[in-house]
This record gives structure tokens, C-alpha cells and sequence, in this order.
């Protein structure tokens, strides 16, 4: 991690000057210790008092014991990215906090425990000693819970020195614990003794000052995965089924607490079924079946999970199923790093099965996206009948981002070509016969029935094999080809109902980037600073594959493409290359797949580097 | 599903018995697969099985193909290799009213698909589950599967040197409710079986040894016609009562728990859960299917002494279907509609409001 | 199949002269009748006339009656490729007859059983009746041999109207029985009264002629997936995990045949170990232990069984174990088409495994290569520890070529960078230290030791989880990206080692081709073809994947680029534009995945409908 | 492997114990896997185990994370979830003379690998297999996995509803000739089980109650250490008797088929295939684990009554383990060289003659 912030940040630095709302917290501690619950307090606290903020956690793969940061930017002017330094440090994890200390940028701030005794080396920041210890055992707290108590220490600490009302730390306490009396009682009087304390023994030597805005009015924070739960349920899912694996465990997780939405209120029964299944082959056979059953089913998962559905996928993509699965993407190949982010399943997941087989990928680039994809895709998917993948993220599914209230769906359920009984009736009576694979329309998609349908026509054979338009098995070369003729018409069907990409395009610019997902925030960032130097820039923000056609436009139109992407291989820049009928000699990637999310810094020199500027 | 006699030409959906047939088989003729699609015929037929109700699943192989070949009324999914299970787990979750047929073969189900099959017991996902078990792949043409006896010998692969693995056995440690074995060439058992299972609520395990005569059917192979034919010992006769039909004095008849023996011709009358009984008439060894222990020391007999038992092996009072423990509203998941798929936009607003 | 043959072929159709040794028979039986071994030997025979012939089976996925049909093609010039006519069709099944016959060219030729009885309603065909149930009953052939034995009628048919000498015949089954005399005798005796009843009764009154050549001589026949598992065993593999699938099954068939090879005289015991698998999941990871403990391992199998490999490739790749994955390639998406070849797993199985994954690839073009890369895929897989995957498919690695005999393996076996325990302590002692994932040569491969190894430090640590050079788990970025580094510089450096495309280049041609496996010999003839009509065309057939550098260059050497596949999506020309670094705008995708070899015929059309000739 | 006291502080191998570790532990303090990753440690470290001889295979969980924290100088593979047992298959097939010793969790082997485990029993593959099972997905934050009881509560997930997979039952049934249970809690049988696993040829399968200290560890869970402490019933106390150090005379004092019950303290003596013999004192309730029916019929009961047994469940003299029927040479394969590796240039001369 050796980069450094954008330039105008770290010349700020540098001056004497006060840093109001523009800086970022780091707080290290140990994974298990219950820290979450501070770190979750502190960024209530601050979005509350109206002032932009964003919480990133960088956690261990592990339950209890090593390394975990999280990190707090506020931003008055908004910006949510990763910033690659923090100016305040609280290091409560002795393991790592020479090293925390030592990437301090001069000025910075470090909140650290007095009983440590730190021989403070570093002459040009300023270091806050607190006596966590001491404070807490003032007050009768269960063994179990001392240690994430502790944690509130720093919150106190924190909240006095950076002027955040007592008040508001205490509503936000409630926020946690959904107002339960006992826990919000218990961490805030440590919360208050800590204040208490600092008020009376530390002197404010930093620069760094939080005040209240008025930025985050009527805006929420929810982490993406909770977005795309309620999403989901708020599509009208029915049956999900999932295998637990980090990170996308937390999107199943918010689908049970909010579960009670689709609760039928006279009976007290569900109108949704959540299975945990033995393993992501079943996850996905379980969600084939009830698709084709004529439920919205689902599942979520990671990128084992992925390579473990490949075979289903084909099936579902050839069978014409719809279900939908999100791939809350982790950092691959292999186990690799199940608790870091990455954007490194585009190439596989979107050719997923052997065959000819490429999938409808929708890729969602903010929470409200997530909540939107998630209703969305079932309508795409029983559509287009297809599995519809959503790629999603680490840094997106498990980060709290601030965001615009949910907009409520905005169309209505969209069940697809499905004929019940009397449809089928109809349809029988209109063109004298009814064959599943037959293409009626000419847009590639057919009818279906489900079973259950109460007429002697309505069944229907459902396989992975060859098949004519009636269904019927068939190894004919012309079957065959007309069937994979037809899918093909799906496909480029499909390739422009999908969710279009966001343009931000005036002709005359010769820098086109293009990005897409979670960078999305590092992306407008570095715009921002760009411009700001007289470098202008178009922007093109994928949410879908298969590429809808303005794509291409905007990269012929450009000079230079840049491909912003977290992973390793430039995947994107790759599928660019692949579908783009036209030069694409100008395509730059600009690919880093360090398990971290974006910065605005790593866009920011590589963009330079090659301008040459 | 009452059984009921036919009269004349048609059941009581006034339906014929051509009427449940599908398309014609493509197996190899004299395939014991075969004989079970005809059995499953007759039984639909039989029992006036509504076929716009039911869903046939199979995984692959010549055994998975057969769902094309009987109830041509009924919606089918000819799936992917041994994961059938999941897929009727999903299908039934989605409509619990449909009635579920799987079919499936030794390897579909003992080898690459065990742990599927393993987990949907445990569930107790509601369908009749019939593996069709001739020891070997035939589709892939003739080699050993899991259930092929230790020492069998086949033309091409030789010698198997492993244990077989036993389904029903499999099942009954699985948390199956119902588990029966069966031989395709004893007809009116199988159909006694299948429309016992198919008044079941719960998984029905029904593992039916179905020669496959182009690859393991030589004499000396106890998954072959000869073998079965001169070797089976059924338990029991079985019948199916419908409820009301049997006098409550003779329901008490036998103790199952005290496990003591009967004489042949004696009867076992186990109670299902909707009040129809299976009438197991003894001819074989003392078997009481209640009883876990009981069936699992035959198994085990079965397994050192390589007998070929059939008949209705376990039967547990249903526990909870995978349905039940789900607390799901009582209208099929696939037919609910706009409203009660989404809820209003208060809620959300309220939701939303609540994260500011 | 509406396509029609190259040009001069149907030309001669037309004209009414004496056709010898070019052109093609089919034989339309039912699956299961044993036709296969009347079939073999008519192919065995021609051969040994010395005349050069290829035997293809399309065959149903079924065991027993329905409908398969295997075509002969006898062509002087040497040509292999599939056409899309034939001459001269045996039509032994009644359900296909009718098709059968209508699609024969005038002047062709119908060898049918007498007992239909069949209507012969085309004058401009000759039809040959014969008696196939009488000539049997002459016989007391056991009742399940019958149906079989019936079909050496057509063998004693063919026999005498084309010339085939009858002592051909019998060498040639005497070869198919492995000279075992009573199946010999059983079959022969049923030849040789056919042969003296059509020399008997029928009058020859096609045109079509076969007389001797010596082309065959020195030349083998064999099957590809024979070659590969000879390749396999000479190339040392000492654990195969397989699961059966079609038409994969036949190589690990052929180990098991020709396992002796690999037998000890003295003790009788094998050196290799051939275990049949639950299911794919298991096959591959049998082979990634095997591998990983030392063992040469591979497996067979095709598409669905390379979708369930997915997450145990990235594992492999990952942790950089030495596996070898043959792909005989069958028709999907999905269950597809079991029995119908395709080169459909080109894009999935390069990319195969979630997160940044990719593979090298070999691609055999014929029954030799199939051998050779049978024992070269074991040495690149140790040289890289990394799996190999070679794709053939169904038509190569089932059908019958005629071949060079296999030349013995020109490298000793490598077994790469493994160190022993002498080899650990000289490493040690020279550099203080050994680390299992420390790039000591800069070229991406680091040294690996095996289980067993009696050293104190020998041992490592094994995962699919993010690691340092010291393969202790870590995760840290900069050991990520590092290791990820290390990774791309390997897979870099294999792109110079892995088989080099075969390049026939003359600059000053403007068109070239671009094709791979099994398409190989409809190239060769559709080049002679247009040639022949002044269409001059350079060709370069791929061999691995990654692209070796002068494939860029053969691509922007020419106006125009053809890319020939078997597929539906192009995928081969979608990894070209990909890869290539410049403007690709000239490569043009011909692909066709009808489940059929592909034929010069459709090659040629489209060719010729570009070039707009 | 002989038991040898140590003397001082060094082994036979003149190693300390210290060089049997592994890496610190990762895990919660706590945790149950520490002390079975403790128990190995000292078992490898008693019995003189050559650690350069030995691999460590997992699959993913923290259970399988352990293989880090104990015999720091053997090989090992923490590969991927569920899918151990194929790699344990292959790296034995590939070097016979590896000593394999396998960890796994209950959600590792009785969810996803549940297939594996099954078929690696069948084919004996030769390995000491171990589940540490705390009825939960630790790694992944506290689901239930199959092995929870029906009716246990979680804080998070709330209470499963599905009968308990018994993977014990699971190991008997699928064909495992050595089948303990034990609990982390009580570290000398871990350790007298570790021992005699390690002696005997085939697959020995040692399911470990390990809690959760972090997610499962509420007394009522019957995976936790207080219901462990206060509810185990071992069968016995368990020793490893080298060869030759039993009278013939005990040897054959108890008659297993006859299956007559024994008083307390008295002894059953299981003789290995190596002469070796677990001695089995009697301190719980009667069982000889030389029979499969006494076996499973216990383990029933064991479900029935949700019973904590722990010991030695089942014993079969090993039958061929996956290399004795795969008839290769005794060289290890992997160890095999050039010559041997590829045939002379005549075979493939001749082979192609024969095809002209
Ligand atoms: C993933 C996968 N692997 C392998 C195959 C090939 N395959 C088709 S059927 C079959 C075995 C079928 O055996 P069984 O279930 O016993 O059915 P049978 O044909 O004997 O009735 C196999 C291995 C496949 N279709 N899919
Ligand atoms: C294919 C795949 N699916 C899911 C996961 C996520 N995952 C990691 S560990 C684990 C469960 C481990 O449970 P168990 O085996 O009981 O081990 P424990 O942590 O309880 O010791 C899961 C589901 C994964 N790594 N790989
Ligand atoms: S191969 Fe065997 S199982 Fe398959 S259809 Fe023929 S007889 Fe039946
Ligand atoms: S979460 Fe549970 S299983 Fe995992 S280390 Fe902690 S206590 Fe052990
Ligand atoms: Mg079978
Ligand atoms: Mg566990």
C-alpha cells in the first residue's frame, strides 16, 4: 500500500491550516473484539450530524483474534472512495500499530491506549493517550462483553475531541441496538466516561475538526448486500436458496431479518421460503427447480460458489430457466482471499457453462443499484427466461454507503410469456397449437406453462438435451441450429432491454473511461480532480453484459479508453476487445486487483502516467 | 388418492390407460426400465392420478430417460447427472400441491448424486423417489456403479472389489420416511409400492433392481432377470386400504415394538397419516417395517448374506416435510400474485425512513 | 444437411464416367446392431488395398435401435474431411430409408435388403436388393449374434461390386477379432456367401470403382482417443481418475486395453493406477492429490464434466499443481448433444475457474498429435505445475484415422523443477534458504518438493488461499498481487514453450486461414480447392493456447483472416481479437456448430461468398 | 508405529514435543480444535511419528485450518470445501507409503462432502480421518450444519428442524473398517483413538465433538463443552497394546458373536491386522465394536435417545484398501523413474506394426 493521496489531499497536509469534514479515521483492532459495534456507532454519529461519510471494513478471514481495520472518510464534498491514506489513526491492536503509526503522513493523529506505554517515536504527529482500561472498569460489565465495551473508549475519546455530541453518539447507540434499553445503556455510559475524560485531560493539538452539515438529509446508509435483500423481497422472491460464503452470506442474512415484510398478516406465514442447502450445486438445482416451477427464485453466493453452479448455469441457460444469482465477488482464483474485493468473476461468469453459453450479467454500481437489481432481475430473467447473474462486490455487498432513499419499483412485476390455463386456451384457440420452443414472436422468446396447469396440453418435456420447438428430444443438425439460432436472438434481444449504461458524454473530449460497479465513486472522484487540472473526461458506467450497442459508440468515439477494473487481468477491457466490431487498439486497462477497493490516487497516476501530462 | 377399480375401459377421470402412456420407449427392448414406466401406467391409471398434477424428475442416464415414456400429461424435467434431487426439492418448494415422481438410476443416485439424495431425505422433501438399480451405467455402456455387488465380474471392466453400497440403507440413515425395495420383474409388488408411496407424505424411497440387459444381465449377476427371478424373497404381500376400511381391532393386531415373530399369512397393518393403511401380508422372513432397528439389522443381514429381500422395508409416521418446517403461506409460492409478491410502498417508505 | 459438395465433385456426378477410389459410402444401420464391426472392416479392408480412407460414426445417444449411421470416404488424393454427399449408401434401416435415399446424388447408388420389398421410386439411382435374411438362415448362428451377423451382408455386397478381394476381407476381420478364429469364421463364412450371391445375381451398374493402391502403406489406423491414451502411458502418467461420459470413455477404455504396457514382468504388477471416480468433482481431485504428491495424473472427460471441474482448475492453478485434462469435446450447452462432436469449450475451459484464472490449452489436429501431446501435456504440466488441459473431440478422438505411425517421444520426460532431498541440500547450501513460491529464476516457475521428502524442510504449505513466497497465508496485498505477478510471468513464459501453431506462409497472399483440431483436414482440401481456382491462401493452424506471438503477426500480415470453428459463437476468433494487440477489424469468424466434422463444402461457400467470387 | 514412553525430553526420533508443532493457532481461544490439533501434537510426539512421512489434508473451515498448528515439518494440503477425501485418494494412490492424516468439520464432510466421504470409504482409502464437529459453520459465522440436532437453537438462525446426520452411522454404513467417536473435552481418549487410527490400514474415521466456543457453546447446545463435561458416556477406556505384549489366552475371553454383555472393568481386546491390539476396559454401557450390527444398532439408540457415547464404535478387520485392489507396484508412483515411467521404443514399434 505504498501509494499516496490524490496531490491537492496531501498538500493539505502539509499546511497548518484547519481540515474541516475532509479527512479519514482509521481505527485497527482485532476481528472478534466487537469493534464493529464502535465503528458502526462513530459513522451513525457522523451522518447524523448531516456531514457525508462512508465506513470500510478490512477484516480478516478469521472469527476471533487478528488484524481488522476499518476505516471513515468524511468528505464535505461527498466523495464516498477509498482514500489510500488516513490522517487519524486509533490503533487498539497492538500487533499491527507500529505499523499503523508509521504510515501516518506528518500531522496525523494517533488515538492509542496509555497502558501501553508506546514509546512515541514520531515527533511530527500527534499522539492522544487514553486509559482504556481504567475507564471501563469503572463500571460492572459481564466478562463476555468487557471487551467489545472497551471499544467505546475510543468512541468517547473520538467523539470529544472531534466534536460530536454526546447526544448524538447516544441516538445513534440506539440506532445499533434497535433503541433495546440494556446494550445502549451499558456502552454509553463508557461512551461518557471516555468523553468525560478526555474533556478534562486531553488537549487538542491536531487540525483535523468535524462540523455539522446538512448533506445527509433524507438519505440513509445500508450496505449493499441489505439493498439487494430488500430488493429481492420487494421483487416478489419466493424461493431462495443459498450455501453459506463470505461475503455474500450477509445478503441472506438481511433477506431472514427482513423476512417479516413478506409475512402474510392473517395467517403469520411467509409468502417466501429461505433454504440453506448443502452446498452451492444444490443452492442453484434448488432455485432451477422452483424457476421452473413458476417461482422467483434465487440464490447468492462467491467465487467458489460460481464455479461449483457452472454446470447448473448451463442447464438453466439451454432448459430456459429463470433464476437469478448474485455473485457477491471476493477475490479469486481459488479460495484466495474470501474477505477482500474484487471484481474478478466478469470473464467467467459471463461464459459460464461449457458449450456455447453467455449469461445476462447485471452489475449494479451503488447500493440503490443493488436495491434496484434486486426486483429487476427476476423481471429480466422470467423476460428473457434466463439466469440473470448480478455482480456485485466485498467492497459494495459489505460496506455501509450512504445513499438516496429506495425508490419503489417503478414498473410491475414483470412475469414473462407464462400461459396459465386460460392464456394457453386462447392461445391453442388462436393459432391451433401451442410448442414451447416455438418462436412466436421472432424476439427469441417463447411461451411457457407451469406445471401444475390444469389442461391436458400444458405439459411439456424440460431437458438439457437437444430439442426441437416442441420440446421433443431431437439430434436433427438443422434442430439444433434453429434452437441455438434462436437463443441467439434472445441474446441480442436482451442486449438492449438490459439496464443501459450511465453516459456522461460531450463530444469534442478525447479521454473516455470507462468503469463500472464499485469504482464507481474513485471513477468520479478522479473526474473531479482531473478536470480540475484541465483534463477533461467522458465516463461510461457498465451495469450490464451483454454490451448494449451505444457502447461501442462511445468507444470508437474517443481517442483514448481508459478501463477502469479491480481485478487482474483487465477483464473487462477483454470483453471490450472481444465485442467491439472496431478498433480497439485505443483501449488502455487499467486493472489492480489488490483485494481493496478502488482508489481515486491509483486511477489518478496511471491516468497521468500515460497522458503524459 | 383412493385406489379404486376400473370399470370397463376408463378410470375415474374417465381417462383410458393409453391415455397416461408417453412416447414410445427408445431402451433397449427387455430393459427392466421399461416394465416400471408400464407399472407407474397402471398405477396412474388405477388410481385416477391427476397427471396435470404431477411433475416427473430425473437426473441422466438410460433409467433418467424414462420420465419421457409414461404420463405424457405431465410436465417433466429430464435434468443434469445425479441432481435431480435439488431440482425437486426447488419444484416442490415452489408448488407443494404437485404431485413429485422422480426416477433415477444406481449411478445417478449412488455415485455422483449420494450426497444430494442424502440431504433431501434429511429434508423429507414430499415425492416418491425411485431408483431404478441394475448395478451398473447404462447409458454410458456397462460400467460398474456403486451398487454393484463386491466380487461381481462384468465382460469389460472386470472384477468389482468394492462393497456395494445399499440405497435403502443409505436411505433409512438418511431420515427417509418410506423405503421399499423392489425387483422390476415382481410387477404387482411394484405397484402395490408405488401407490403406497404415492399416498405418502414425505420422501418414498423405492429402490427397484432393473436389469439392464445389454450390460449386466448374465445369470451369474444378482442384479440379473435369472438371478432375481430364482433368488427374491419378498416380505409381504402388500396392499393399500383406503381409510375407513380397516376394522381398529386389527390395526392393534401386532405390536410392532415388541418385535416377535408372525406367522406367514399374519398381518402387518401400518396406520399413514392420512388414515389409509398398507396391508403387509407375511410370506417371507419376520419383518416389521416400523421398527428403525429392525430394518436396519436386515439390512444388514442382507448386505453379509447377499440376499435379495423385497418389500416394504421402513416406514416412519411422517415427520414434518420440508414444506411444513418452512412456514409458508398455504397458496402454491409459484401462483401468488402481484400484491402479495410486493409489498406496498409504505412499507418501504417507512423502511427507508427508518435508516435515515 | 441442405449443404452440397465442393464443386468438381458433383460435377463428376454428373458425367457418366468410370469414379475410382473418390468418393464416399454410408452405411445407415440401427445403434446397437453391431454394425460397428461390418463397418470397421470394410474401412480395414480399403485400407489395406493401400487406398487412403476415413471411417466417421454418427451415432444416437442410446444403446439399442435407433438410427446411426457411419460414412466411408475412399479418396486417392489422400482427403479426410467429412463430405457432405456420399455416393453410395447401405441402407439396412428401414425408419431412415426413405431420407437416406432421397438425398443421393443422380448416379448414386441404394444397397437395400430384398425382404422390404421397397418402392423404388428414383430412376436416376441404382438400386442393389439383397437377400439378408435368407443369407443368414443358411446359418446356425446363436440367436444374439443374428442381428449383428446380418450386417456382414452388406460387407459381402460391397465386397464384390466395389472389388474388395475376399482374403482383404478376412485379414481385416481377423484384425477386428484380434484373430480370435470362431467370431472370424462366424462372420466370415456370412461374407462370403453374400460376396458369391451378389457375384451371382447382381449386375454392377454404378460407376463408382475401387482399385488397389499403395497409399496406405506404412500408415496405421487408429481412433484418437487410442493415440492419446498411448500418448498418456508413454508418457509416463502413473494415476488416471476418471468418470465415464461420452465420448470421453473410450480413451480411458483404450488405458485399461493397452495397460500392459505399463505392467512389470516381474511382478506382474501395474505402474499405473486407473481408478473410476464418483463423479468429475472427484476424478479432478484425485488427479490435483496424485499430482500434487508427485504422481503423473490425469483424467478424461467432456463438457459437463469440465463444468464440475471449475472450482478444482483454479484450485490447481492456483496452488500449481500438475494435472493433465483431456476435453473430448461433445456438443453443448448443457447435456447437449452427447454424441455429436463440437469445439465448444474453447472460451470456458481457457478461463476455467472463478477470479483471475486461465489455462494452457493444447489443441491436437490429428490422431498423431493426439499421441504426441498424450505424453507431452505431463511434461508441461511439470515444467509450468500448472494443469493442462488438451481439447479433441468427438470426431478425432472417436472416429478412425489413418496416421503415421507414432513417433517415439523425442524429449526424455521432464519432470521439472522438483527437488529431491539431495537436491533440497544442495539448494539450501547454496542459497541459505528454499521457498516453495520464490521466483529463484525469474521465469515465474519456482521449485516445488513432494511428499515424502525425508528433509526436515521439505515440507510446505498447500492452499487455495492467498500465500507469500513462503507459502504462508497471508493476506496481504502486496503479497497478492506479487504472487498474482509471478503467476502472469509464468503463464507468459509458457506462451513461448507450448506447441507452436503450424504455419504455411508466403507473404504477398492476402487471405489467410485460421483454424485448429480436427477442422484440419477440410482446411487442407478446401485450400487445394481454391488454389486450384486461383484463391491463394496462407493458413496457420493453432496448436495451444495462450496465442504464441507469431500468431499476432500472421493476423496482421494479412488483408483478410478466417477463422474456421466448430462451434456456434466463434469463440477462437472472439480469444483472437482478445489477445491481439492492433486492429483485428479484418478477422472474419467462420463458425459452425451443427454437431457435424466440419466439411470443406461449408468452408468453401463461405469463403467464396466473402471474397465475393 | 509402536507407543513408546518417552524419556525426558526427547522421543525415539531425539525430537521434543516443540518440534511437533505447528504454527500459533488462528482459532478462538478456546476453540475445541486446539486440543485435538494439541492431542496430535502429542500423539505424533509419543509414538515417534515421522512427520517428513506424513501429510496433512483438509478442506475449508476452521477445522480445517488446523492442519497449520500441528507437525510443522509434514506436507500438507488445505484444499478446497468438502472435496478432501479425492484429494486424500490421490496423494495416497500417488505415494502408498504416506502416513494421511485428514481434518475435516461436520459442515466440510456431512454437508458438501458428504459424497466424498462416502465413496472414500468404500474404497478404504488408507487414512486417519478426522471431524472436529461442533455442529455449526464456524468459519462462516454460525449456521447450522447437518449435524445439529433436531430442536437445537441458535442466537442468529433460530432452531433446526431437521434430524441429525449420525456420521458415524454415515462411516459404518459406507463401508469404514475403523469408526470412533470422541469429544475434544476428554483428551486422552482423542489421544488413545489417535493411536490406534494411526495403526490401522484403511480408512479410520474419528468424528470429534469439538465446540464452538463462539458460536455454539450455550449449555444447552448438546455440542457444547458444559453438556459434553456433564453428559458423556464413554464405553470404554482404550489402550494400543503392541504386538506380542497380549497373552493368546485373553485374546479370545470374549466371544463377539455371542455378544454376551461383560461387567465393568472387564476387557475386550481387538486384535489389529498388524498383531497390535486395542485393549477396550469397560467403564459405560456394553458394546463390542467387533460387530456392525451391535454397531449400528447402538447408534440408533444413540439417535433415539440423543446419547453422548464415546469410543472405539466400530472395528472390521481391514478388507483391501484402495491400493492393495488397484495392483501397482510397490515402488510409490510418484517415486517411479524414466525407464519404468515410459516404454522402450519397441513396444511402441511393435503396437504400430500391429495397426498397419
Ligand atoms: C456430469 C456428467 N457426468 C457424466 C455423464 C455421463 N453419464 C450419462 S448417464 C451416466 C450413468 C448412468 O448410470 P445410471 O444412473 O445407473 O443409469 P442407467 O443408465 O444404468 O439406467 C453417466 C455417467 C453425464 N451425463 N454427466
Ligand atoms: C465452495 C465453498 N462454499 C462455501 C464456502 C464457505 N465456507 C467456508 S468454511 C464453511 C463451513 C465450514 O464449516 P465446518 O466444516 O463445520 O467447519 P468449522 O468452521 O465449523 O470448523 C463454508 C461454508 C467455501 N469456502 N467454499
Ligand atoms: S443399456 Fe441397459 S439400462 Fe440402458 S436401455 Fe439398455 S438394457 Fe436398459
Ligand atoms: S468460530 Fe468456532 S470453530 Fe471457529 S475458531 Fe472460533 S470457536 Fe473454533
Ligand atoms: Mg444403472
Ligand atoms: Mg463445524
Amino acid at each position: 500500500m505504498g501509494v499516496i493521496d490524490l496531490p491537492a489531499e496531501s498538500q493539505m497536509q502539509q499546511t497548518g491550516e484547519r481540515i474541516v469534514n475532509d479527512f479519514s479515521f482509521m481505527v485497527a483492532t482485532k476481528n472478534g473484539s466487537g469493534s464493529q459495534t464502535s465503528n458502526s456507532t462513530i459513522v451513525r454519529a457522523l451522518f447524523k450530524m448531516g456531514i457525508p461519510v462512508n465506513g470500510k471494513n478490512l477484516f480478516p478471514s478469521n472469527i476471533k483474534g487478528l488484524p481488522t481495520w476499518y476505516t471513515i472518510r468524511v468528505s464535505k464534498d461527498g466523495y464516498t472512495a477509498r482514500r489510500s491514506r488516513v490522517e487519524i489513526v486509533v490503533t487498539f491492536n497492538e500487533m499491527t500499530a507500529a505499523e499503523d503509526i508509521v504510515n501516518l503522513p506528518p500531522g496525523g493523529v494517533c488515538i492509542l491506549p496509555q497502558e501501553w506505554n508506546w514509546t512515541k517515536s514520531r515527533s511530527d504527529i500527534i499522539y492522544y493517550e487514553v486509559p482504556v482500561k481504567d475507564t471501563v472498569r469503572q463500571f460492572d460489565i459481564p466478562t463476555e462483553r468487557r471487551e467489545q465495551v472497551s471499544n467505546m473508549v475510543y468512541v468517547g475519546v473520538v467523539a470529544k475531541l472531534y466534536d460530536i455530541p454526546l447526544e448524538t453518539i447516544h441516538q445513534a447507540l440506539s440506532d445499533q441496538f434497535n433503541g433495546k434499553p440494556k446494550p445502549v445503556q451499558m456502552n454509553y455510559q463508557v461512551v461518557e466516561a471516555a468523553y468525560h475524560w478526555a474533556a478534562d485531560n486531553l488537549q487538542k493539538l491536531d487540525r483535523f475538526h468535524i462540523e455539522p452539515m446538512d448533506k445527509t438529509k433524507g438519505k440513509i446508509i445500508i450496505t449493499g448486500n441489505e439493498a439487494a435483500a430488500l430488493g429481492a423481497l420487494f421483487g416478489g422472491v419466493t424461493v431462495t436458496a443459498w450455501y453459506p460464503i463470505t461475503p455474500s452470506t450477509s445478503l441472506v442474512d438481511a433477506m431472514l431479518d427482513y423476512k417479516h415484510l413478506r409475512r402474510d398478516p392473517v395467517t403469520g406465514k411467509d409468502t417466501v421460503a429461505i433454504v440453506q442447502a448443502e452446498d452451492e450445486i444444490a443452492a442453484i438445482g434448488m432455485i432451477v427447480g422452483a424457476g421452473w416451477a413458476g417461482a422467483r427464485a434465487m440464490t447468492a453466493t462467491s467465487g467458489p460458489g460460481i464455479s461449483l453452479m457452472s454446470e447448473f448455469a448451463g442447464l438453466a441457460y439451454f432448459a430456459e430457466i429463470p433464476i437469478v444469482v448474485w455473485d457477491v465477488t471476493r477475490m479469486g482464483p481459488s479460495t484466495g482471499l474470501p474477505t477482500r474485493t474484487s471484481q474478478g468473476d466478469i470473464l467467467f461468469t459471463y461464459f459460464l457453462g461449457h458449450g456455447d453459453t453467455h449469461h445476462i450479467c447485471l452489475i449494479p454500481g451503488s447500493v440503490e443499484e443493488c436495491f434496484e437489481f434486486g426486483w429487476r432481475a427476476f423481471d429480466l430473467a422470467e423476460q428473457f427466461q434466463t439466469p440473470v447473474f448480478v455482480l456485485s462486490d466485498l467492497d459494495l455487498g459489505m460496506n455501509n454507503w450512504m445513499a438516496e432513499p429506495f425508490q419503489y419499483p417503478t414498473e410491475p412485476i414483470n412475469r414473462g410469456k407464462v400461459l396459465d390455463k386460460e392464456a394457453l386456451e386462447r392461445f391453442i384457440a388462436e393459432k391451433g397449437e401451442w410448442y414451447r420452443y416455438r418462436d412466436y414472436d421472432q424476439d427469441g422468446i417463447s411461451y411457457r406453462t407451469l406445471p401444475g396447469t390444469d389442461h391436458p396440453r400444458a405439459a411439456y418435456f424440460t431437458r438439457g438435451t437437444g430439442h426441437n420447438d416442441q420440446a421433443i428430444y431431437s439430434e436433427r443438425s438443422t434442430d439444433w441450429v434453429q434452437n441455438m439460432e434462436r437463443l441467439r436472438r434472445k441474446f441480442e434481444n436482451a442486449r438492449k432491454v438490459v439496464p443501459q449504461p450511465v453516459v456522461d458524454y460531450d463530444a469534442g473530449k478525447q479521454i473516455g473511461l470507462i468503469s463500472f460497479g464499485s469504482n464507481d465513486p474513485a471513477v468520479q472522484e478522479v473526474r473531479d480532480r482531473l478536470a480540475a487540472e484541465g483534463i477533461e473526461t467522458n465516463y461510461l458506467r457498465l451495469r450490464a453484459l451483454p454490451l448494449t450497442p451505444n457502447v461501442h459508440d462511445f468507444v470508437l468515439n474517443h481517442e483514448r479508453i481508459y478501463v477502469i477494473e479491480n481485478n487482474f487481468d483487465g477483464q473487462m477491457a477483454q470483453v471490450l476487445r472481444m465485442e467491439i466490431p472496431g478498433d480497439t487498439r485505443h483501449i488502455r486497462s487499467l486493472a489492480l486487483g489488490d483485494g481493496l477497493p478502488m482508489t481515486p490516487r491509483w486511477i489518478y497516476d496511471n491516468i497521468k502516467r500515460y497522458e503524459g501530462k | 388418492m383412493a385406489t379404486n377399480k376400473t370399470v370397463g375401459k376408463t378410470n375415474t377421470l374417465g381417462l383410458t390407460r393409453e391415455d397416461y402412456k408417453g412416447n414410445k420407449s427408445t431402451l433397449c427392448p427387455g430393459c427392466g426400465h421399461d416394465s416400471i414406466s408400464n407399472q407407474i401406467i397402471s398405477v396412474a391409471y388405477d388410481v385416477g392420478l391427476k397427471q396435470e398434477n404431477v411433475i416427473k424428475l430425473s437426473g441422466i442416464g438410460c433409467s433418467s430417460k424414462t420420465p419421457a415414456y409414461f404420463l405424457g400429461r405431465s410436465h417433466a424435467f429430464n435434468a443434469i447427472h445425479g441432481r435431480m434431487p435439488s431440482i425437486a426439492t426447488g419444484a416442490t418448494l415452489a408448488n407443494h400441491e404437485l404431485t413429485a415422481i422422480g426416477v433415477s438410476g444406481d449411478g445417478d443416485t449412488g455415485s455422483i448424486g449420494l450426497g444430494q439424495f442424502k440431504h433431501m431425505m434429511r429434508r423429507n422433501v414430499p415425492m416418491v423417489y425411485i431408483i431404478e438399480n441394475n448395478g451398473v451405467y447404462g447409458l454410458t455402456k456397462g460400467q460398474f456403479s456403486a451398487t454393484a455387488d463386491a466380487g461381481q465380474e462384468l465382460k469389460y471392466y472386470g472384477k468389482n472389489e468394492y462393497p456395494a453400497i445399499d440405497l435403502c440403507m443409505e436411505a433409512i440413515v438418511g431420515g427417509a420416511t418410506f423405503v421399499a425395495r423392489s425387483f422390476s420383474g415382481h410387477a404387482e409388488q411394484v405397484r402395490a409400492l408405488l401407490k403406497a408411496a404415492l399416498a405418502h407424505r414425505g420422501t418414498a424411497v423405492i429402490d427397484i433392481i432393473s436389469p439392464c440387459v445389454t450390460f449386466n444381465n448374465n445369470p451369474n449377476s444378482n442384479k440379473s432377470y435369472d438371478y432375481g427371478k430364482a433368488n427374491e424373497i419378498p416380505l409381504h404381500e402388500i396392499e393399500l386400504i383406503p381409510e375407513g376400511f380397516v376394522p381398529e381391532r386389527e390395526e392393534i393386531s401386532i405390536d410392532p415394538d415388541k418385535m416377535e415373530s408372525y406367522e406367514a399369512g399374519q398381518e402387518i397393518l401400518v396406520r399413514m397419516h392420512d388414515g389409509t393403511f398398507i396391508r403387509l401380508q407375511k410370506v417371507g422372513p419376520d419383518h416389521d417395517p416400523r421398527s428403525k432397528a429392525q430394518a436396519l439389522a436386515l439390512l444388514e443381514k442382507v448386505g453379509m448374506e447377499q440376499l435379495f429381500l423385497t418389500g416394504l422395508i421402513y416406514y416412519e409416521e411422517p415427520r414434518p416435510t420440508l414444506l411444513d418446517t418452512l412456514h409458508v403461506v398455504d397458496t402454491p409460492l409459484a401462483r401468488l400474485q402481484g400484491d402479495t409478491l410486493r409489498p406496498p410502498k409504505e412499507a418501504l417508505d417507512k423502511l427507508m425512513q427508518s435508516m435515515m
